[in-house]
């Protein structure tokens, strides 16, 4: 029982500081790539601890439960998510639930944006809603063909029958719902093709334009955990999750520098663009390895 | 062709005297009364694109000189129609009262032109559809561009009264 | 307390209020308060009891006999307290309104109809109370006169065909087994050939379908709720279209029983494989329709489609799991399907009848009482946990997995992000953004509108904390049905293959929001802002400069609206344009005049011979 | 990162945040933005002293005022100020802020910016190098240290004559004071 309360406290902090690792490596590669000295790797914890000292401006109670119940969520959901050997509640119910929890987050957000009443908040929302759209219909049908190959819906099982180096990116069926997954990453990330949503140029950061001190600090927070969530998710579905937690990091940073190196230099797209994308190529991906799973069955 | 255009002006208008400035550019000078005249019989005659009305201030003389400058879209004047011939426009308004009718019915792209010298020279243009300010957010007693415009008085005036906020807390 | 004591006490007290409504309007209010309320009580004491009634001999021999037993009770329970709620919140909600007393009769005749249905042992009191049910609810959705009219016309013509489709299934019914007593059908059925089975279960299926809008037969639903009054659309899409589902399980599995069900057809094309994908296309299609809605109201009638594809998911699968998830989710669309249009009846009711998604804003600040409402009623039918839309949506989630049905999974999440999307442009249009100047005083919503949406409310969130307590009650449901039952325990559903314990969920969410808001407090104290102190790229925004969101989705508008066309309300149309132009033709040969009419009996009895000669048909 | 770093580091956390994540206002007032860009991008890199532009003031601390401040931008920034979170940082480009530069004696510019807004700290030059900027960053990270950094404050405690003055320049502004005038 001590082990697992012990896990249950260290995981949550673990993600925070694996993901605020990867935002400043996210800064220095991006910068490197521009030709420039970049920031230091730990600016995003000095960027936390200042806007912690910032006081700010709260549009109501709305506004406040909002970011809670956001960030609630998305600690709550990196419990639920098997961490190389440490997966503190797999007990109940696994992917089903982690699939739910995701539902929460944006939803947290955007109703503590909504009552921000800016014009930029309601466009950024009305176009983070629409990118989750797109981009959850490849992601569930990966989930799904994952689902469907293992016959559970317990990540943990996922993760032992892929042992011994059986990773399901390699299997035949489910390489392409593993392409798939790849392909809409930089989506869920929130990465530059797809930064139709925090798009600072146009609709002035979006969704966070009324986010001041603390505010801003827990929203990036909860990007650190939404970075570390969606990668441990697909390391753990498709590269069958490591048994300690260093080579599951290490398999994290490899797919991470994957969706870095895209977007240091890729434009941004139009929100249709980027609907249409993620409807085309990844979908029919996923699709297509879902057919075949239920037929190799 | 500037030729004849310089006679035909003077044959028609009786008040208007032309020069040849350079190659291809002619100063036309008329009275307060026939400049809108004279400017509907240029654009007929082809000049059918306004570059800008500006304004000069002779304090000595007593006047505003007002300044049409026109020019062609694509050609020059019939009937040669090969070369493009600048034609400026001048006329003189008293300085006391300074009142003008608008060009706007001739021209509809001379309506900022107009407000902005309202503006800051303070020349009437009677007629005008928006008279209101175009770059100024505030009225000025004197217009800011004329010449008896005393800026460092109303920098005095204006700003310098303004207090250091040091010296009171 | 027997069912016949329930029935007679609901119809006398619908009369009753049509009478006392001609002596003094408050003594009528007060005596249908008493009269729904009593009716609760009433079914409330009748838990745990089952047994079987004779009301009445004389209908041509056959005895009309009234059946309760738990899956009776619940659909009783379920409706009895929506039918109380919308009746307080009708109160002053249809105060200043005309023919008052016309209203409160009808609403208990849909009450005591809709009791009836559930309680009735044998198919003629089941169908008679179904016709009470089906025209008193036609009268009150044209209530409100104009464009009313068109969509109870709309309405009642296929509840109709719905009706008739039914009573075709009775009769051939009573013409091979000669007695209409469900339970004598059923032990009949068990040794029916398969052909027939599947016959009356389309013929059946066409009547059901139709009240509980399955794709096919859904397009009166958008516009009798829209058009409806609030209170009363609360209940036509809380509770009448649940009959429907009622009707289904019926059907399914009293009279046709399990097995002999769910081997109809062979593999793919088994009948309750097709209406799982029947259910599955009526999750999300509609969904997405309701995505484009700029009224509330219709928005809110495309989700009780969508919805209702989920509990037909849930039923037509034939697990133990899917059984009760498809009843719980009956029980939970009920609640917060009814939670939602209370609260946009309140806010049509203080905006003086705007509906509009486009031109309201902003009233969370003078309404925060409805907005909560609202707020928990989209985060149940979301399913986001802790409410109970998330315990019945993860049992139907569970059985499509394990029982390996990928793609309708896939159908299912689709609607649910589908809802999330619409809800949130629901909530954003209506209570969120800036609000406009005209309703800068709009005071809150009164008490007797307030109490329904708290009650319904807590019973969304209590539901989904302890959803032990009606899962208990469904597991008894699923015994009776012949499924075997699950291990239930009160925080949720203890059973092997991955168990889904609320608790573990809740604790997670509740101890996480707990320490976020301890760092929130950590840091410095906000300076709370009025509206218009916000970033407006160095400008100050003039209170009517911007007000509301309209066309939220656009771009999504561009991409899936030509799919979404309703194609199947056009064929309708088409259909009912042709049928009138035909009889158009027809009327012309009633010329009036008496002589012609004696060659046309000639004519037809002429042909009659010369078929019997010809062909000898019989 | 040297001992005493980190020991300042564990001693006031708030001031080192504060010193080394600087985000600017992305804000142009006048003609000394054309030195911000390259500044930021990669010839000077300003995001190594933790320096980057964001797009709304409610995220920023410091706001730079680059180049002369006619009346019309005037209302705009002290919009933007007013906008910001509390601890704020502003520093004036150039000559024109400090006493009117070159539009000393133009009718329409602002002569002394200090007298509107707080400023804490000034760069001269017509138009400072890329160089400049960042002495400035490191002076105002020592400004910072020793807590003479604060404009904002006195913006709070004078809030009343700031106003005054403002509205003696710009007649009534539209918006309600931030703080109680009594």
């Amino acid at each position: 029982m001590w082990v697992k309360a012990v896990e249950i406290i260290v995981s949550p902090i673990l993600a925070f500081v694996i993901g605020l690792f990867f935002m400043g490596l996210a800064r220095k590669i991006t910068a490197r790539i521009h030709w420039r000295y970049g920031p230091p790797i730990t600016q995003p914890l000095i960027d936390v601890i200042k806007l912690f000292t910032q006081r700010s401006v709260s549009h109501g109670l709305l506004f406040d439960m909002g970011v809670i119940l956001s960030l609630a969520g998305s600690i709550a959901l990196v419990l639920f998510i098997p961490f190389g050997g440490i997966c503190p509640l797999e007990s109940s119910g696994g992917l089903l639930v982690i699939l739910y929890l995701m539902l929460l987050i944006p939803l947290g957000l955007a109703l503590s944006g909504g009552e921000g009443a800016n014009p930029n908040i309601s466009i950024g929302i009305s176009r983070k809603l629409m990118l989750s759209l797109g981009y959850e219909v490849p992601f569930l049908l990966a989930v799904l063909a994952i689902m469907t190959h293992y016959h559970t819906i317990s990540a943990v099982d996922v993760v032992r029958a892929q042992e011994g180096f059986r990773w399901a990116l390699f299997s035949w069926p489910l390489v392409l719902p593993g392409l798939a997954y790849l392909m809409i990453l930089p989506a869920m990330l929130g990465l530059r093709p797809f930064e139709v949503v925090q798009a600072p140029q146009e609709i002035a950061s979006g969704p966070m334009v009324e986010y001041g001190g603390k505010y801003l600090a827990l929203v990036q927070i909860e990007h650190a955990l939404a970075v570390f969530v969606t990668i441990a998710l697909f390391v753990d579905l498709f590269l069958g999750g490591a048994s300690n937690p260093f080579f599951f990091f290490l398999k994290m940073c490899v797919i991470f520098l994957l969706g870095m190196f895209v977007n240091a230099v890729f434009p941004r797209f139009r929100i249709e663009q980027a609907v249409r994308f993620l409807w085309r190529w990844p979908t029919a991906l996923a699709f297509v390895g879902l057919v075949f799973t239920l037929l190799a069955r | 062709m500037v030729e004849e255009l310089k006679e035909e002006l003077e044959r028609t208008f009786k008040e208007v005297s032309a020069r040849r400035a350079e190659e291809d550019r002619l100063v036309v000078t008329s009275g307060r009364e026939q400049a809108l005249a004279v400017l509907k019989f240029l654009r007929d005659k082809g000049l059918d694109h306004l570059a800008l009305i500006s304004c000069v201030d002779w304090p000595d003389d007593g006047e505003l000189e007002l300044v049409y400058i026109l020019t062609s879209y694509l050609r020059g004047p019939e009937p040669t129609g090969e070369e493009r011939v600048h034609v400026i426009l001048k006329t003189r308004v008293p300085r006391d009262e300074p009142k003008f009718p608008t060009a706007v019915n001739i021209f509809r792209n001379a309506e900022p032109y107009e407000r902005e010298i309202h503006e800051f020279f303070g020349v009437e243009f009677e007629g005008h559809p928006r008279p209101t300010h175009l770059i100024l957010d505030r009225d000025y007693e004197v217009p800011p561009f004329r010449k008896d415009f005393d800026t460092r008085k109303y920098v005095e005036e204006f700003f310098d009264r303004v207090p250091f906020v040091e010296g009171e807390g | 307390m027997s069912p016949e004591i329930l029935l007679s006490v609901a119809f006398v007290g619908a009369a009753l209020t049509y009478i006392l409504g001609r002596i003094s309007s408050s003594l009528r209010d007060v005596f249908s308060v008493l009269l729904s309320v009593a009716l609760v009580a009433m079914v409330a004491l009748m838990y745990g009891m089952s047994g079987e009634e004779e009301f009445y001999m004389g209908f041509l021999g056959l005895p009309l006999v009234l059946r309760y037993g738990t899956l009776q009770w619940l659909f009783a329970i379920a409706v009895s307290s929506i039918c109380a709620l919308s009746t307080v919140f009708s109160l002053s909600y249809m105060r200043g309104k005309e023919r008052l007393n016309f209203f409160y009769f009808s609403m208990f005749l849909v009450e005591a109809g809709m009791l009836g249905v559930v309680l009735s042992g044998d198919l003629v009191s089941f169908y008679i109370f179904w016709e009470v049910m089906s025209w008193s609810a036609f009268l009150l959705i044209s209530y409100n006169r104009g464009p009313a009219l068109a969509a109870g016309m709309k309405y009642i013509v296929m509840s109709v065909v719905g009706s008739v489709a039914m009573l075709v299934g009775i009769l051939s019914l009573y013409a091979t087994y000669g007695t209409l007593g469900i339970p004598e059908v059923a032990s009949h059925m068990a040794s029916a050939s398969s052909g027939y089975i599947l016959f009356t279960l389309i013929i059946f299926g066409i009547g059901f379908g139709i009240k509980s809008a399955i794709v096919p037969l859904h397009t009166w639903l958008p516009d009798a709720h829209s058009e409806a009054p609030s209170p009363f659309s609360a209940v036509l899409s809380g509770v009448l279209i649940k009959m429907g589902t009622y009707g289904f399980l019926l059907i399914m599995y009293v009279m046709v029983g399990i097995k002999a069900f769910l081997e109809l057809g062979s593999g793919l094309y088994s009948f309750h494989y097709i209406l799982c994908w029947l259910g599955a296309i009526t999750a999300v299609i509609p969904t997405f329709i309701a995505l484009l809605q700029n009224d509330a109201k219709r928005l809110l009638a495309w989700h009780s489609i969508g919805q209702i594809g989920y509990i037909i998911l849930g039923i037509a699968l034939g697990t133990s799991l899917g059984i009760a998830g498809g009843v719980f989710h009956i029980l939970n669309h009920a609640t917060f399907k009814a939670l939602l249009f209370l609260t946009v009846g309140a806010v049509e009711y203080r905006t003086g009848g705007v509906r509009d998604l486009n031109s309201l804003g902003g009233l969370i600040k003078r309404m925060p009482l409805t907005f909560v409402g609202a707020l928990v009623g989209a985060l149940g039918i979301i399913g986001v946990p802790l409410t109970n839309g998330f315990v019945s949506k993860w049992l139907i989630y569970k059985t499509l997995i394990l029982n390996r049905h990928p793609f309708l999974t896939f159908a299912a999440f689709i609607g649910t992000w589908g809802t999330l999307l619409s809800f949130y442009k629901f909530l954003h249009n209506i209570f969120l953004g800036q609000l406009p100047e005209r309703y800068k005083d709009l005071e809150k919503a009164p008490f007797s509108m307030q109490l329904p949406i708290a009650i319904l409310s807590l019973a969304v969130v209590f539901f989904g904390i302890l959803p032990g307590i009606p899962l208990k009650v469904i597991n008894k449901i699923g015994v009776s049905l012949g499924f075997e039952p699950l291990k239930v325990s009160i925080w949720g559903l203890a059973s092997e293959t991955g168990a889904l314990n609320t608790l573990n969920i809740f604790t997670a969410v509740l101890v996480a929001g707990v320490i976020v808001w301890l760092i929130f407090r950590a840091g410095m104290k906000p300076v709370p802002v009025p509206q218009d102190n916000n970033y407006a790229a160095g400008s100050y925004i003039p209170r009517d400069r911007y007000i509301y969101t309209a066309e939220f989705y656009s771009p999504l508008f561009r991409m899936i609206r030509p799919y979404l066309r309703d194609v199947v309300d056009e064929f309708y149309m088409a259909l009912s344009k042709g049928v009138r132009r035909t009889s158009d033709k027809l009327r012309r040969i009633y010329v009036g005049d008496v002589g012609y009419y004696v060659i046309y009996i000639i004519l037809f009895l002429a042909l009659l011979i010369a078929l019997k000669i010809w062909l000898k048909l019989w | 990162m040297d001992r005493n770093q980190i020991a300042k580091w564990l001693k006031e956390p708030g001031k080192m945040g504060q010193k080394y994540s600087l985000w600017a206002t992305y804000f142009c007032t006048g003609c000394g933005i054309i030195e911000v860009p390259p500044v930021i991008t990669a010839r000077w890199d300003a995001e190594r002293f933790g320096v980057i532009p964001v797009s709304s003031p409610r995220q920023a601390n410091l706001f730079m005022i680059t180049g002369f401040v006619t009346l019309k931008t005037l209302k705009a920034i002290i919009r933007t100020y007013e906008l910001m979170p509390e601890p704020k940082y502003t520093v004036g480009f150039g000559s024109c802020p400090i006493n009117g530069g070159m539009y000393w004696d133009s009718y329409n510019t602002i002569k002394h910016l200090d007298k509107y807004i707080p400023i804490d700290g000034w760069i001269a030059g017509c138009m400072p190098r890329p160089e400049a900027i960042f002495i400035a960053v490191t002076h105002l990270w020592t400004l910072i240290d020793k807590g003479m950094a604060d404009g904002y404050i006195r913006y709070r405690e004078n809030y009343r004559y700031y106003r005054r003055n403002q509205e003696m320049v710009l007649g009534k502004l539209e918006w309600p004071p931030l703080y109680p005038v009594d």
